[in-house]
């Protein structure tokens, strides 16, 4: 079975291929519709399934021989360079890879009910698996560059997907903004592979076989780089350092962390079980995969700035996460916020607490999306809060599931959510004399998750309780199609949290193999009071909009809360006017540069030179030609000109 | 031996003559008979990657004939790992851009298949002509056809661009003409031969065995001489003003094979002149010619940003592209070369695509502005598709071709010591500027809604339309996933061009 | 001063004379006398050379038939001196001329002092007065020279058939054509422009 | 005896007042007569050469010279003729219609 991982990425491949070339000819809309759905699904379900028993099969193997490799072909290699075109299975691609394909599996179920209807539903499915594929290929690429085309690949399909509803300017337009910016990171990561092939001579993580010649994996050899040193003369860097700075560039292009987060929220302009399934589950953890993957070349003062870039995502994104009103924006602030959370975890050097963290929020942020899809589906595409309220008696299964999925986003005991995020508080605390930093970043989590447990009860209350706001519609349960994911959803999220109890440390155990890590300690006191934190301030959320101002909240209307912060409040809308930054220096100053270019530069400037060497030559022939002016005493001048000339060269030569 | 250069070489010439006794009204014969023997040539070329001897680093299927002996000229064709993909691009793209002209060309067919056919045996003569003065013919000849296709077939400002293209292009072959002759002098005085050789195998091998030693100076001399024309073909910046003219005013078909092919002679000759013959004048000016190119990738992504007309995009995105070859040439290392090698393959299919894909739009539409499109994808679904799986290959998306070419490149030159990781740190922004104007274009038509009311009945593309994108197609998608087999070939030729710089450049650690 | 040196002296003086007489006198006729007078003295310096031969060609051809000639078809034209009636439209050429003649003088003599003096047969008398002898110039004309003699006449002959031609050539094509009436017409309407009365034919 | 050197100085300032004569002249026929000045400039260092070397061919080219001198004279002459007929006059600049 083992031998057989390829077939992971390859079925969904697959269904690709057949809703691509074949499904979106069918001519009768429901046929075409149904075959989509059932071919995308059972191409994700068949490769969860294969993945399930590979990863059984991986845990029976002892521990120390939990990789395995699969070359498929050689793809690149030229001089020196060989890379292979080679699949790997170890524990951390293990739970990556099921993750993918389960949650995935879940939310292509949820599509079908969800895109019913949609015109072009098969090119929908077909990114999804294509999607999917890609993001096997990213957990499971045996070298950097593999992982590479994966990570580029889901950056393809998150350009496909946020721009699905095409036709929507503001759609195409965050397409386009998010697969640019996730290119900006790309480019940083390109040049720390370059810099890992020039240093380690490989981009295998592993050792890797290929036609009976080993050929090493820099990962395993981070030893040869100790100590070599680059940079400008009066200050030299560790070249560790900057390989592993090169890569949280790419890191927080694709995980939406500061300061290229703002493509994120914009990406929710696709359909919501995209933004489940890519913008919150897998694709923008992908940035975490990477640091835990690659976490041997971090040295220390890459880790501090990995702390810190995590630790000040989490609190900018939760703070604007506090002032949105779309349904969906919050969610999308949250992710990043709480990608952030694992982003410091993996600073601070707990990989295990920060994977850990990414399956749990794989799972509830999910359910959360796709809950968020049905409270939009069931209000025929409603998606501002305000329009909302007192969803619950209407919609049931998604308000319960919602407020598990809620409940553990917030960090209430025994939800996935407290466990995981108790891990990386927990640790900060206890560690706080390790580093300088520690113990801000120990503060600012903790403020951080205060905060999402504030804006989820403020999004419950908004959504759920209340009376409905806006009667243009009539707000119905959506189809079980849909809310069976959602149960799903939820009965993992309240489960999740058995993968790395304190007393079981499953996940670390299992992780031990690549991550090397002793089991987190449990700090009750922090579990404590990060729970009732939470459950302060997430009813103090519930309160305020639920209670309180309930009937301040008004269509169009302002946030009670501006009452007392003002601008503030307009800052946090504005995720502290990152975007508004960008749009307003960098993005208008390339446009005015390239028009300049466009206009002036190219076609007066070097054009100009080259026609103007063109004229030199038209100006100088029409001035020889004046010198044939017809009278033939000139042209006896001339020749008499000639003739003292040779002879004064004859004299010199004499 | 069996001709097969010679075949190849002069089966189009011939069709081009045959053309000339059909009747002038007939233009489905034409159109017929040339792509018949394009055809016929691809097929006799696919002769040539198939009986290649890998291993082999020297000149293979050569052929030589005197031609003027006092003087040392031949007749002298042969194939290496370099010239190899590089025929195969050029007799695959040629029955490409004939079929394109299918519909879109309706004056003086006859003559318009007979000069791309004259056209296709001179883009092959150059890549497979081993006698300085037979390519410095073919080099010549590959000017007539496409300054004429440009001037008669071309639009708006035909005259001028025709015009410019022959004089900017011929004003640096004359320098190399210099060189030429210089060089094989330089030849026979170094090696007390009584004749003069022409030889490109004959002087690169004294270079190579210490038998012909340059001057230092005199090496940089012909180095900048020939570096001048090749840099105007490629084009490299500050010499590509040409180009946009040349393309927005060449005929799809012409765009096609002019970015396609005719831009590959410069690079083409950039290693099999330069790097060869002048080893130690590359190394000395590596480093300032790296920086023009990474300025080209910069600037060439940043002006085809601003630009409206979808062509003159494309074309800028040339500028850029071709950059990255050249950066690949001069770090002066395998991966770097093999890289730009493949590289140029890949910008003869990806960009060719794009010109047809420009192309069909504007036999629909007859404008290029992108304001005047939205929501083509809508209109034509099969058309979007095939346009953003060539858009993303010109972006470099791993998995298809361009990410393989500019990866290795960029590798390349950033273990090379001659140019190193600052040159790549620019470059990549070159990447990340790709996608902002490319995809910029994709939106702006593609997407968005069907806002003008003569884009809403657009038909998708025809059968032969998808036919010639799916040719295109399948390269770009073998050579994203299974580059060895398209780097097997050229590693030992290109190894020995390599050789000459591995005493100074070491190959990573 | 020997009597020899003295008659060169005056020669070349009087030759000197003629040659500037001639480029200066605004007169064609007495351009023509000046020259006249050079041709004579060129003549008596072949005399001081020993070439009476040439001696008497120079004054029975130069000074005979070409002057003649000259004076011929001055009066045939008309006397006119240019340089009076109209404006030198080349008059920034004068200084240069002049400029570049005087270099040429410079060269000329440079090239006169710096030559090395070769053997002289100029004291042989005997072999002097050997080759003024006409006939061996007969000779030698009919002998070594013969082609380049042959030549010399298919010249001459060259030379009538083309006078005649220009001077049949009315007859031979007829009146002016249309280009050249126009630039005869331009030509005077430009003389006209500028002040002076267009010539007539005399 | 008189040096050969002043025979040369001589022709060499007749032949450079026939250029000068040449550049500066309009009138045609000044011209040419400065033209047959030249010629006898150059006879005469022929001659003097030719006392010079002790031989004979100098004064037999002459003789060629001069006939040359007569044939160009003719031809010359009937030309101007010719175009004063055109023209109206003898000034060279009028015939200038040759410019570029």
């Amino acid at each position: 079975m083992l031998d057989l991982i390829w077939l992971i990425p390859l079925l969904p491949f697959i269904g690709f291929l057949i809703n691509t070339l074949y499904t979106g000819r069918i001519a009768d809309v429901h046929t075409r519709e149904r075959t989509a759905g059932y071919v995308a699904v059972g191409a994700v379900g068949a490769a969860f399934i294969v993945a399930l028993l590979a990863f059984v099969q991986l845990g029976q193997l002892p521990e120390e021989a939990r990789l395995h490799q699969v070359v498929l072909w050689t793809w690149l290699a030229t001089g020196s360079l060989n890379v292979p075109f080679g699949l790997m299975l170890d524990p951390l691609a293990g739970v990556m890879m099921l993750l993918v394909t389960g949650v995935g599996t879940l939310i292509h179920i949820y599509s079908i009910g969800y895109m019913h209807g949609d015109k072009r539903v098969a090119r929908y499915f077909a990114y999804l698996n294509l999607f999917i594929t890609m993001m096997l290929l990213l957990v499971m690429g045996n070298n950097l560059l593999l992982l590479f085309l994966g990570w580029e690949g889901v950056g393809l399909c998150s350009f496909l997907l946020i721009g699905y509803w095409y036709e929507k300017r503001s759609a195409s337009g965050a397409a386009v903004k998010a697969f640019v910016v996730n290119r900006i990171g790309d480019a940083a990561i390109l040049l720390a592979m370059m810099a890992i092939f020039f240093y380690f001579g490989t981009l295998n993580f592993f050792t890797t076989t290929v036609n009976g010649i080993e050929y090493p994996g820099f990962i395993e050899e981070t030893s040869r780089i100790a100590g070599v040193t680059v940079g400008i003369p009066g200050q030299t860097f560790l070249i560790g350092t900057i390989i592993s700075l090169l890569l949280l560039i790419g890191v927080t292009g694709k995980s939406a962390q500061l300061p290229l987060f703002v493509w994120l929220p914009d990406a929710m302009a696709g359909p919501t079980p995209v933004s489940a399934l890519i913008h919150a589950a897998t694709m923008v953890t992908a940035g975490v995969y990477l640091i835990a993957r690659t976490h041997a070349i971090f040295t220390p003062t890459t880790l501090a700035i990995v702390t810190w870039v995590g630790a000040l995502t989490a609190i900018i994104a939760a703070t604007a996460a506090i002032a949105q009103w779309d349904i969906k924006r919050v969610l999308a602030y949250s992710t990043v916020s709480q990608l952030g959370f694992m982003v410091a975890a993996a600073g601070m050097g707990i990989y295990v607490a920060a994977i850990f963290h990414l399956l749990t929020h794989g799972v509830f942020k999910a359910l959360l999306f796709l809950g968020s899809g049905s409270v939009i589906h069931g209000t025929h595409e409603t998606q501002d809060m305000r329009r909302m309220g007192g969803l619950r008696e209407h919609m049931p299964t998604t308000f319960w599931t919602y407020l598990i999925g809620a409940l553990s986003l917030a960090g209430i005991v025994p939800l996935a959510g407290f466990w995981s995020k108790d891990e990386i508080i927990a640790h900060a605390w206890k560690h706080q004399g390790d580093a300088g930093y520690i113990l801000p970043v120990f503060f600012i989590l903790v403020l951080s998750s205060a905060m999402t447990a504030f804006y989820m009860g403020r999004q419950m209350a908004l959504v759920f309780w209340g009376k409905q706001r806006d009667h243009h519609y009539h707000p119905h349960e959506s189809p079980s199609v849909m809310t069976i994911p959602l149960v799903i959803l939820a009965g993992l999220t309240v489960l999740a949290g058995a993968l790395n109890l304190p007393g079981s440390h499953w996940l670390t155990d299992w992780l031990h193999p690549v991550m090397r890590e002793e089991a987190a300690q449990f700090s009750i006191g922090v579990a404590v009071f990060a729970t009732l934190l939470a459950a302060g301030s997430g009813y103090l959320g519930w309160w305020l909009y639920a209670v309180k101002f309930a009937n301040k909240i008004t269509v169009d209307g302002k946030d009670p809360l501006y009452h007392w912060t003002g601008d503030i409040w307009d800052s946090m809308a504005a995720a502290w006017y990152f975007d508004a930054l960008y749009n307003s220096t960098i993005v208008p100053a390339y446009r005015r540069v390239a028009g300049f270019f466009a206009a002036v530069f190219d076609p007066q400037g070097i054009d100009g030179i080259v026609n103007g060497v063109g004229r030199l030559f038209g100006r100088a022939s029409n001035g020889a030609r004046t010198l044939q002016n017809g009278f033939v005493r000139t042209y006896a001048l001339a020749f008499f000109l000639g003739v003292v000339v040779i002879i004064g060269y004859l004299i010199t030569a004499l | 031996m069996f001709p097969y250069l010679s075949l190849i070489l002069w089966l189009p010439a011939l069709g081009a003559l045959a053309l000339l006794a059909t009747p002038r009204e007939q233009h489905q014969t034409a159109r017929s008979i040339a792509l018949a023997v394009s055809l016929l040539t691809f097929v006799i070329s696919l002769a040539l990657p198939l009986r290649f001897n890998a291993a082999d680093p020297s000149m293979q299927f050569v052929e030589q004939v005197a031609w003027i002996p006092q003087w040392g000229i031949s007749y002298h064709l042969g194939l290496d790992g370099l010239s190899l993909w590089l025929v195969v691009l050029t007799t695959f793209l040629i029955p490409i851009a004939l079929f394109a002209t299918w519909n879109s060309i309706h004056a003086q067919v006859r003559y318009f298949q007979i000069l791309m056919l004259l056209l296709e045996t001179a883009m092959i003569g150059v890549f497979i002509a081993l006698d300085t003065i037979l390519f410095y013919l073919f080099w010549e000849f590959t000017l007539i056809p496409m300054a004429f296709m440009i001037g008669i077939w071309g639009s708006g400002n035909r005259i001028y661009a025709a015009r410019k293209f022959f004089l900017y292009t011929f004003a640096g072959s004359v320098l190399m003409l210099m060189g030429i002759i210089g060089l094989s002098f330089l030849h026979r005085d170094a090696t007390g031969a009584e004749l003069t050789s022409f030889s490109l195998t004959q002087i690169m091998g004294d270079i190579r065995t210490g038998a012909f030693a340059l001057e230092f100076g005199m090496e940089q001399l012909l180095f900048g001489l020939f570096f001048i024309a090749f840099a105007i073909k490629v084009p490299m910046w500050p010499f590509h003003t040409w180009l946009p003219d040349a393309h927005v005013q060449a005929p799809t078909a012409g765009s096609v094979i002019l970015a396609g092919v005719l831009l590959k002679l410069g690079t083409y000759g950039l290693i099999r002149f330069n790097l060869s013959l002048f080893p130690n004048a590359s190394e000395w000016a590596a480093p300032a010619i790296g920086i023009l190119a990474v300025i080209g990738i910069i600037y060439g992504a940043w002006i085809a940003f601003a630009q409206t007309d979808m062509k003159k995009l494309v074309a800028y995105s040339s500028v850029s592209h071709m950059g990255f070859i050249v950066l690949g040439i001069f770090a002066l290392n395998e991966i770097g070369i093999t890289g730009a090698v493949l590289q140029m393959v890949n910008h003869g299919l990806s960009t060719g695509a794009l010109f047809l894909i420009v192309g069909y739009i504007y036999e629909r539409r007859h404008t290029r502005e992108m304001s005047e499109f939205g929501g083509l994808w809508t209109v034509m679904p099969i058309y979007g598709g095939l346009a953003l799986v060539m858009v993303l290959s010109s972006v470099g998306l791993p998995g298809l071709n361009g990410f393989i070419g500019e990866f290795a490149i960029m590798q390349g030159a950033f273990i090379s010591p001659a140019l190193g990781w600052g040159y790549v740190a620019v470059s990549v922004i070159g990447v990340v500027l790709a996608a902002v104007y490319l995809l910029r274009m994709y939106r702006e038509t593609f997407m968005g809604e069907v806002n003008k009311p003569e884009n809403a009945e657009l038909k998708d593309l025809s059968g032969g339309e998808i036919g010639m994108m799916v040719a295109l197609l399948v390269p770009i998608v073998v050579i994203g996933l299974f580059p060895t087999l398209f780097f097997a070939p050229m590693q030992a030729s290109i190894s020995e061009v390599a050789q000459a710089f591995r005493s100074v450049v070491a190959e990573g650690q | 001063m020997s009597f020899e040196l003295f008659m060169f002296l005056v020669t070349a003086a009087i030759a000197l004379a003629g040659g500037v007489g001639m480029i200066v006198a605004r007169n064609t006729v007495h351009s023509a006398l000046f020259l006249l007078l050079n041709f004579f003295a060129i003549a008596v310096l072949f005399l001081l050379l020993h070439s009476p031969f040439l001696f008497a060609i120079q004054l029975t051809i130069y000074a005979g038939a070409i002057m003649v000639l000259f004076l011929f078809v001055v009066m045939l034209l008309g006397v006119e001196s240019i340089e009076d009636r109209t404006k030198d439209r080349l008059a920034g050429q004068l200084w240069l001329s002049v400029v570049l003649t005087l270099i040429l003088m410079v060269q000329a003599i440079t090239i006169t002092l710096l030559a090395e003096p070769a053997e002289s047969q100029a004291q042989n008398t005997a072999l002097l007065d050997q080759l003024a002898d006409p006939a061996l110039i007969g000779a030698t004309l009919f002998t070594t020279y013969l082609l380049p003699f042959q030549i010399t006449g298919v010249i001459l002959l060259v030379g009538i058939v083309g006078v005649v031609v220009l001077h049949q050539r009315a007859h031979l094509y007829g009146p002016l054509s249309e280009t050249e009436r126009e630039f005869a017409e331009q030509y005077a309407a430009e003389r006209t422009a500028s002040g002076q009365p267009a010539e007539q034919a005399s | 005896m008189v040096e050969t050197s002043y025979y040369i100085l001589l022709s060499a300032s007749l032949f450079t007042l026939g250029i000068l004569g040449v550049l500066v002249r309009r009138n045609a026929i000044v011209v040419f007569m400065s033209v047959e000045l030249m010629l006898n400039a150059a006879n005469l260092a022929f001659v003097a050469f030719a006392r010079q070397q002790g031989n004979i061919d100098g004064q037999v080219l002459v003789f060629f010279v001069i006939t040359v001198a007569a044939a160009e004279v003719a031809v010359g002459l009937a030309l101007l003729v010719t175009i004063f007929r055109n023209k109206q006059t003898a000034d060279v600049d009028a015939i200038s219609q040759l410019h570029g």
